[in-house]
């Protein structure tokens, strides 16, 4: 199994989660970073001091999915939550050794 | 004669009794009614029989009483409404200047960052707390219970007229006075609060406070407004931009400077590095509670509402005030605009409220175009000096220096261009005089707390935040 | 004769009539005073010639006529006026207290966790307006609407003077008096919605709210404000320690033990789990609005305005009220931060409120040391009594029962300390009354909702929070 | 007779005397008392020389300049005091009714999404500013300075009586009449910030701003107000339900329409895409500003307080505006529950609102069960068409057209059923008449500030959100 | 070494915890995420429209441990964050490769 | 390629971010966390009532880095983060097997 991890736009997250549910992708985790990349961040003026913004608003999506998927899906996000901007994140995938469901104890890939 | 006395008395019974059934006031009726009706029959004899005595006859004695009696009818009612009026008038002033307490507090939370925001709401709760009472035990007395031209009052707490006594010889209540004037010396401490926010100990600031309110505030006001030296010399300052405001600022200025910058404020090489503030809906509430309570503060500064006359001026007062301030934040908002390309808008908030201080030394006199003028320059004051403080590494984290003493300076020296009776000179005085000592007085005492119990958290309290370290209790807590 | 009178009354008549539609604000003075004086004329002639007519001498008859006139001027614009400041009184306090009902929400809404605040804006918002419509439906009336001495008063809907009708026969307008005493109403269901807050149903509230305000507070109010049975005893409870403050606490007594503490609060062996509150800096705010709202709670609780003796009197209800809350919340900080050496600043807002409960039974007889004492025990009782309940796993949110129910409790057993025409005795009696009485009848209420419609939402409802499961609006959302 | 005019002259100076020590004013007594001195003298005299030339005996004449006296001396306190009274009704009606304005501006800031919450904030000190900036400099004069009859005042910026003048010819002081009446303007551009909120371009918005407040609502107030021709028809509105409310609503409904819904807001096939507000407890709050604030809006509106009638009107006012409010929020209340089987507090929200704009136009003459019922169809309106504009797809982000519009309407339509002098057909015509210049008005100014400066913010800015993109300080920063 | 990952119910995170420090966990980082799974978002009204919500509120636990603990570690975690109803998230275990302890500059497993 | 991931103290992420970006770190993701380990949490009191604050605010850093440039990043971080009291943090290093930049759609080391 692979643990797809993508950071996107905030604005993309409605785009990249119809695209997946179309998918046979069955959940999801969100959480709410900063980061920074090619996208430096910007200066902004506080009180008349001027201040580096490092750091701009992301989302990052954690898909944990069966391994032959994991390609699909990069796809999928991929297509789904780009805008053709800078800033349009990143898809990593990591490789998922374990995955069990607290409800039933079920694990491998039937617990996804 | 005596039939006429007589007379006399069935009629003044009379009105006694239309007086008895007719106001409706519960209790002290009674009393009130029948020293009128003494008052009236000994009045009504003694001009009738100083009549006769003067050889009058008997029909212009009738007169003479009667026109004493007419006359004092009309003192009656006429004088009870002006000293219901200026109570009242005290009493409305008072309320809406204590709500300026919220004011500060809302304003000053959310300028200052999420981690000391509890901090910032119990020192504004204590500090108002504290101003009250010092204000009673001391303060009141030091200010106004001191001799014409002199530079300081008594040293005892104030006395209120007993209940049902009724008394309101200066033309208003006592107390109605008492609580008004309170509320000023509350809103001076909050404006330190405000300034040495995010650092300051908490039982450091207020025992500060304590002497604040209790003595320094006091003394510089009895100079003025207690018939100190300085009003004898002819100095103006209508309702505090530099009795309340700048004392504040100074006072701020003080601490600021023996506090010290928070950390990581200023850099290497003049960097600054903003802290913003945790809530702007917050401070934006705050502003329109002062805005709202500066009508208590600056209308009712009139110190009187039994005339047409005074209540005219109040009403002149209101729209004063109420342009001074827009003129400040339109000001401010066009300025930022120019300079920064964006719009800021805590210096908007800052903008507003330093028009509101600048028209404070003399609300009155000004035409609108003049308010206008005044309040905006306040408005600019803001914009070009709060970076200025920054260069100076001058940490004050709402912006108390430059609305509460830079613009309370402008709005004290302006004051000439408007009101005749005034001079430069005098108001320079008068400002420097008020600055000097506060601001002396008020490092001895910061110095004194330095040594003895400490003015500043520890650097690691700091960076954890006031709320976890002092408080115990955080502002927003999540899971 | 009669015709005499006849003219007397008709004059009477004519010069109410002129005031009535000439003085106020548009019409010019010019009119009013010539008709003005021509019924003056004619009033004094009246008099004159009745006094000739019953023998009088001429000068008598000058002197009547003069009288009549003076008597006449007195009363109309006296009168006038009084009554007019006695509504003002009303209308100023009214808004001030209304104004208390935001402050509760804001309180309120500060110190439950956040996934019940919008669920607490709503209750808040739900409860003063129900409390509007019961006091108008049947409350006054069952308050006011009584015999001396008695029970209970009428069942029927409160009826204001037509549209310009301009009766104030009370010395005050009738709707301003109930508008004023509607206010007091909503504030005791407030309480009640603070310390049930965070798992009571909603509408089970809201029927309890119904039943509270329309007939609970108004039967207790009718024995003491209506003048009932109690009041008749010597009862004294000047602006409503217990009538309003230990009512409400009553109440929320019995909801906090009908339905339960929340989920997870207390552990096995006493142990506590703190569930600290959303927002501190909106619970400081409504603190402030609190607090500024007392001064129309206890200033308008004189009642009358229109003598130089109750304006005095208000201000030194004012002053004594200030202090007291100031005594309040300076005790409890030094209190925590001597016992558990941080201050905890949600016990120093419920200090200040607890000294303002304390005054609240009488605010005007005590002098300031003793104000000051009376609001520091206030503030006391809540730092002492705020972990009691907890070991006695009674879970109320916010603090109401300490706030309101203890601290009226001793507001009212004190007022025999300053008030010489009360007595220990007759206080212990009405408290207990009233205690008893809204205690037992509220429990019935709860228990009968409890059994029908219940008064607790489902374990996972309370889990996933009540904004969700009851609102559908989460007061703070997120992505 | 010498000796008598002397004896006058000795009392009236015994009067004037007692006047100066007496009335407790700082200032202006002497000037108001010599006026005083003069005329009574005057006025004494002349009774007495024409009542000798007609014949009088000397005790006639006597009596004859007694007479005047009194009634003088009646005129001088009555007045005064009127005058006194009504001042001061505007002046409490106006900082009420500016305090609104911070009602509007946390209602607004609470129901905008989190990143547009600063603009929200900025936008509303700004109008509140230009809005008496432009009611000085035109609108006041527009509005007020016509013919009867009229459709439109003169230009030219508001003048005050200078500082001590003490004119009140009106029956009131002119500038807490201007003061009451800018914040009404300021209350009108409040409601079409909320409505344009979170893509509007600030300096767009601004520039609407200033000719909203400088000219259309002064344009439409003259009508009406300043004694236009709709007054002449016998339009009826007693505060504003479409002077005030309806106008607003028909500016921002011009606005909605103009900008367009905000990215995302609608999809296809009419799907909806809520964008709740950041925070239910400022929206709460702001509710509760605005209901306190309305007791001065719809309580000062019957401008005048001097007479007993006059203050009894406004008590009823009172009672009537808050129970129509409660009523508002009960039915919606009720109505959500029925319909969608959870309270949405914000729904809740708008039914007090719109239960007070609907009050509005007319809060005296309705007994009490009308003005519920006037209230509770104001909050049914919001309940059924806030998803009546979500379909026409008119995105109006606080609801500011069902409740200031639509209610506005309602309000205004009503009046007949309870004011006799008023007709449907009247009030058909000045809804109409009001609406159609308004919003072709409004859609005209809105059209030239579209093509030239542009009036919606860049896509990505609005996703950005516009605190980042205008502002550059966030409402609630993070780390 | 492994990192355990268990998205749970916010609910049940003080059992966890209490059941971890029972055992011979020194450590764990924990985060507010929201997701989606079997247990589907549900649909709110706000102002008279209904919208879905698709993210449920969870917390993300996060547990560096010795590779033979891992196991013991899940099963514990299931044990103590089970309440039997849909929603009661995942386990998720990945490969650590390496753990330096920021203080003291220790690695490997004596850094956990 | 690598993922390193640190759990730090907040008031450490400046100098951290100045250290890295001196060095060849392109991007890095942040997000707000909560910890415990050595560094225990503490008790606080609410109304009168002990209580135990068992998480301490920390952020988490996410760093995906070139395979040869991971250990080079971790001492960077190390070195920056450490303030030498308890509750520092630690530093973990995961393999990542593959990184796509949503905008370009480019994968592999040129995505990072
Ligand atoms: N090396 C990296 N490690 C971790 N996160 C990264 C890295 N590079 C980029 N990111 C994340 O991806 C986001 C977008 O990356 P950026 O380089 O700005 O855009 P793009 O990929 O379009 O060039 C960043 O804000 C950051 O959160
Ligand atoms: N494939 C997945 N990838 C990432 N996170 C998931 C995945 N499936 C479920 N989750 C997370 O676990 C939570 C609970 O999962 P869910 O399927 O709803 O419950 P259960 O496991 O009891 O059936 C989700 O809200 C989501 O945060
Ligand atoms: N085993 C672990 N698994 C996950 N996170 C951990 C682990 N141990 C520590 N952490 C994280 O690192 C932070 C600091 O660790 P701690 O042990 O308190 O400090 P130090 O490393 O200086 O001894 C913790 O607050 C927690 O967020």
């Amino acid at each position: 199994m692979k643990l797809v991890m993508a950071i996107i736009k905030p604005s993309r997250l409605e785009n990249v989660r119809e695209a997946l549910s179309a998918s046979d992708v069955h959940g999801m985790t969100v959480s709410e970073v900063k980061g920074y990349g090619r996208q430096k961040g910007h200066t902004e003026i506080y009180r008349g001091a001027e201040y580096a913004v490092n750091f701009i608003p992301k989302l990052k999506l954690e898909i944990a999915v069966k391994a032959d998927q994991a390609d699909n899906i990069v796809s999928i996000i991929r297509n789904s939550a780009e805008s053709g901007k800078i800033g349009d994140g990143k898809i990593f995938v990591f490789d998922l050794e374990q995955v069990t469901r607290i409800r039933t104890g079920e694990t491998g890939d039937t617990a996804l | 004669m005596t039939s006429i006395k007589n007379k006399f008395t069935a009629g003044i019974f009379a009105l006694f009794a239309i007086l008895i059934f007719a106001t409706p006031s519960l209790a002290q009726s009674v009393d009130v009614n029948s020293a009128l009706n003494s008052t009236l029959e000994a009045i009504g004899a003694t001009a009738s029989d100083a009549a006769l005595e003067n050889g009058a006859t008997p029909e212009e004695a009738t007169s003479a009483a009667n026109d004493a009696i007419s006359s004092i009818v009309a003192e009656v009612f006429g004088d009870r409404d002006a000293k219901i009026f200026n109570t009242l008038l005290f009493l409305i002033g008072g309320f809406l200047v204590m709500w300026m307490a919220a004011g500060f507090t809302m304003l000053e939370t959310g300028l200052v960052r999420k981690k000391n925001v509890s901090m910032q709401a119990l020192k504004n709760i204590a500090l108002y707390s504290i101003a009250g009472l010092m204000f009673w035990l001391i303060g009141y007395n030091v200010m106004y219970g001191g001799e014409a031209g002199g530079f300081i009052g008594s040293f005892s707490p104030s006395n209120f007229p007993e209940a049902g006594a009724g008394t309101a010889e200066a033309g208003y209540s006592v107390a109605s006075d008492w609580f008004f004037q309170m509320a000023f010396v509350a809103a001076t401490a909050s404006i330190v609060s405000g300034a040495v926010a995010e650092r300051v100990r908490l039982w450091a600031f207020l025992a500060f406070t304590v002497v604040l309110t209790g003595l320094l505030y006091p003394i510089t006001g009895m100079w003025q407004w207690g018939g100190g030296w300085l009003s004898e010399l002819g100095f103006s300052d209508f309702a505090g931009s530099t009795l309340v405001h700048s004392v504040g600022g100074w006072a701020a200025l003080a601490g600021v400077i023996f506090i010290g910058a928070r950390n990581g404020k200023y850099g290497a090489n003049g960097m600054v590095t903003p802290m913003p503030g945790s809530s702007i809906p917050l401070a934006t509430l705050g502003m329109f509670i002062l805005w709202m309570g500066w009508f208590g503060f600056n209308g009712a500064s009139q110190l009187a509402m039994g005339t047409i006359a005074d209540v005219a001026d109040i009403s002149r007062i209101f729209a004063n005030t109420n342009l001074a301030a827009a003129a400040g934040a339109i000001t401010a908002m066009i300025l930022v605009q120019l300079i920064y390309k964006k719009v800021d808008v805590t210096m908007v908030i800052n903008g507003a409220l330093a028009g509101l201080v600048s028209i404070t030394a003399e609300p009155l006199t000004p035409s609108v175009p003049f308010a206008l003028f005044i309040g905006a320059i306040g408005g600019a004051i803001v914009v070009f000096t709060i970076p200025l403080l920054d260069k100076l590494k001058l940490d004050d984290v709402v912006g108390a220096i430059p609305v509460h003493l830079l613009a309370g300076i402008w709005g004290t020296m302006i004051v000439p261009l408007t009101n005749d009776g005034t001079s430069y000179v005098t108001q320079l005085i008068g400002i420097s005089a008020i600055g000097a000592f506060t601001f002396i007085a008020s490092s001895i005492v910061w110095l004194i707390l330095k040594v003895t119990i400490g003015i500043r958290v520890s650097e690691e309290d700091e960076a954890l935040g006031l709320d976890k370290a002092e408080i115990g209790v955080e502002a927003y807590p999540e899971f």
